[in-house]
This record gives C-alpha cells, structure tokens and sequence, in this order.
C-alpha cells in the first residue's frame, strides 16, 4: 500500500523533511509512525498526537487505505 | 467573510469588530491572545507560528460553528496569525456578538479554549538565553527521551 | 489614564486597548455593550444616559480596583458612554489583560456586572410606538402603582 | 435639621425638581424619601432603591446630620 506522509514543526525538524511517500505495510497512523520512528531516529523521541487523514482531523486508530495522505503532527500550540 | 481565518499580515481587530456589529446585539465580546515576553519562566524574545491552513480552516470553522449552535449567540469570527511574530503582536483574535452578554462571554471562551486545543498550529518561541523551542514539545517525547 | 471614565464622546476601542498593552501579559479580554434595537419586546429607536459622574467614577475606579485585587489580572480599564445614543453605538468598553486569559475572562464579566449593578447610571430608551421610559422603573414602582 | 436632596432622572421627572432645601425630622434617608413622597404625589408611585450621602453610596436607613446633601437614586441601569 502506497501512502504519503507529511511531517510539521517538531516532526519535521526531527526527521528534516517535510514529506515523503512510502510504501508500507501498516494498517494505522499508529503502526505508520512507529515505522517512520525507525527509519528517522530523530523522530524517535516523540510520540504522535494527533493526525489527519486526507486533510480530515483522524485516529491513530483508524484503517488506512491506498492512496491517503497521512499528517503528523505534534502537540498543537495556537493562541 | 469567513468565520475563521488565518492572516500572514497583521491583524486589525476594528475591522472584524465592524464585520461583527449587528443592531440586534447588545453584547460583543473580543478576546487577544498577545505574544508574551515570558512562558514557563524562560525570557521571550519573539516567536513564529507554523500554520497548516487547510485544516486549520476548516476546523476552525466548526468551532464557530459549533459556539453558535451551542450558546445561541449571533455572530461570531475569529483570525489567527501566522509566521514571525514580536512582543505584545496579537496572534489571534476573537469576536462574539450576541443580544445577552452572558452567552458572547462563554462562546468567546470555548472559541479560544477550542482554538488552542484543536487546530493544527505549532509555536516555536526564540528565547533571551539564545535558545529556541516548540511549545509543548517537551510533553510530547516518549517517557525516558528528551525531546532536544 | 485614570481606570474608569465618563464619555460624552463616541468611546475608541483602540485607544483603551493601547492604554493596557502589555508585554507580560499573554490575554485580553474587552467587552462593549451596544445599543440594541430591542428591549423586553419593544422596538427601540435610540436612548439617553443620564450619569452622575463625580459618584459614577468614584465607585467605577473601586470596581476596577476590586477586579485587579480578586482575579489578579495586569492591567483594567473602562468608559461609559453619557449622554444621547443611537443603535450600534458603543455605550460601555471594558478591557482587561493578564498574563493568562482564565483571569482576564473573569475580570472583564466581574467589571461589566458590577457597573449594571452599582454605578449611578440611567437609561432613557425610546421606541418605535412613541413612548419613552427609563429603563428598570417599572420595577422600581410600589406594588399596586403604576410608574408612568 | 437642614439637608439638601437631589433627584435623578425618573425621580427628576416624577418631582419636576433635580435639586430642594428642605428643613426636615427625618433620622434616615427612608423617612426622608417618605417625606419627599408626600410633598410630590409623583414620588408616591415609586421607592427608592440606592441613596447616596455626600457623593458616597450609603444606606436608607443610615442616620443623617445637618448639612448633608442626599441623592435619591432610582434603580441603575448602566451598560
């Protein structure tokens, strides 16, 4: 299963880059970043938070499917 | 205009307040959120908020939304900054007008309490000692690790 | 500035708020009351305030002292309006900032309450059917009297 | 006993007169009222609700001296 992954502020300081596809095995958000968490060490230090699939705020729970776009992203800080 | 927004210019509080005016309210409400010279005891020097607008937009929309539908107030908005930001900058702005007051002060406070839980926005503050940081990323390293 | 004032003349928000900007404060909440064209079910047209002003920011500077001291906010301020209105206008601001919005959320309803509640201020309302009256003197007629 | 009165909006209407000298009895401010009541059959209809005794808030049924100026206060509505 194709998907492709984007990373924001900590995330993608931590991993030094923004997006990128992958080709994977993980049926969720939850599996996918453990996945990318050993393929950037930086990326280790932190847990997910919260996600969005295909610009809808998800689960880390939740069944992905070919084609999604997932966004990681950590903590959030407006206001 | 949109309920939500999200600004990469200043943002003029007179000009959402005239969005908002309505000849049936008698209560308007308007929260700032102002960039703070100190958090958690370290000196701030300035910051820059990280925005990803898309979602930021259309979920800020439903907060609003859902502040109308839940204290029944009239008209409500709120814009929220982005990029480089200096001391007392506003970098959001709400507004809430109703015919009671009581109601456009609680859909003020679950805007902004929404606003800061929900939206896709991260701040990274510049600090006096040289250092730099996003906010709340120390609670987000796993047990055990620090975050930088 | 002093912390509360009387206004014959149309109130800016603007100039309140710069009055209160503040680097160690993070939130600020302003509340206005605008002139509403309804009132209990009648239509209003437009209204007076009559202000007795020597006792009215006497007791208006305690509110805001009272404020400060109970919810440990910075920086309060407020005006009230004086004199003949019409709909939309702004006819009291309230602007509180504090280092957290929590306090200036509190602050700023404690500030517009106590003004209803304790300055001596009258409002004249007239509506669409001719009459006018002041406002709560119903109330204040003796039971098996009629005010006006 | 000499004391000075003001009246303030509907009591101003009521009465006709924003301001009176009058040589009273009255201990408090509740007596005085009663009194006034008598004098203007406008007053009648109304009680009053806050008095003030030389521009500070103070009670109906403080006592007063020669020489003060009390201020009948119909009920506020500020805001």
């Amino acid at each position: 299963m194709k998907v492709e992954i984007r990373y924001f502020a900590a995330f993608r300081e931590a991993t030094g880059i923004s997006a990128e596809p992958v080709d994977t095995e993980a049926g969720t958000p939850a599996e996918l970043f453990a996945e990318c968490s050993r393929r950037h060490p930086g990326l280790a230090a932190y847990s997910a938070s919260m996600v969005a699939v295909n610009d809808e705020m998800s689960d880390l729970h939740c069944a992905l499917t070919d084609g999604d776009t997932v966004l990681f992203f950590p903590p959030v800080a407006g206001g | 205009m949109s309920a939500f927004a999200v600004s990469a210019a200043p943002i003029e509080p007179a000009a959402l307040r005239s969005e908002l005016t309505d000849p049936g309210c008698g209560g308007y409400v308007q929260f700032e959120g102002w960039v703070r010279n100190r958090n958690e005891g370290k000196g701030v020097l300035s910051l820059e908020y990280e925005v990803y607008e898309p979602l930021a937009v259309k979920e800020g929309e439903r907060i609003i939304a859902e502040a109308i539908e839940r204290f029944g107030v009239r008209r409500a908005a709120a814009i929220h900054r982005s990029g480089p930001l200096e001391l007392t900058d506003l970098a959001v702005l709400v507004g809430v007008a109703s015919p009671h007051r009581s109601e456009a002060f609680r859909a003020c406070r679950y805007i902004i309490d929404e606003i800061k839980l929900r939206l896709p926005i991260w701040k990274k503050e510049y600090y006096a000692d040289g250092s730099a940081e996003w906010v709340n990323c120390r609670r987000c390293s796993a047990a055990g690790h620090h975050a930088d």
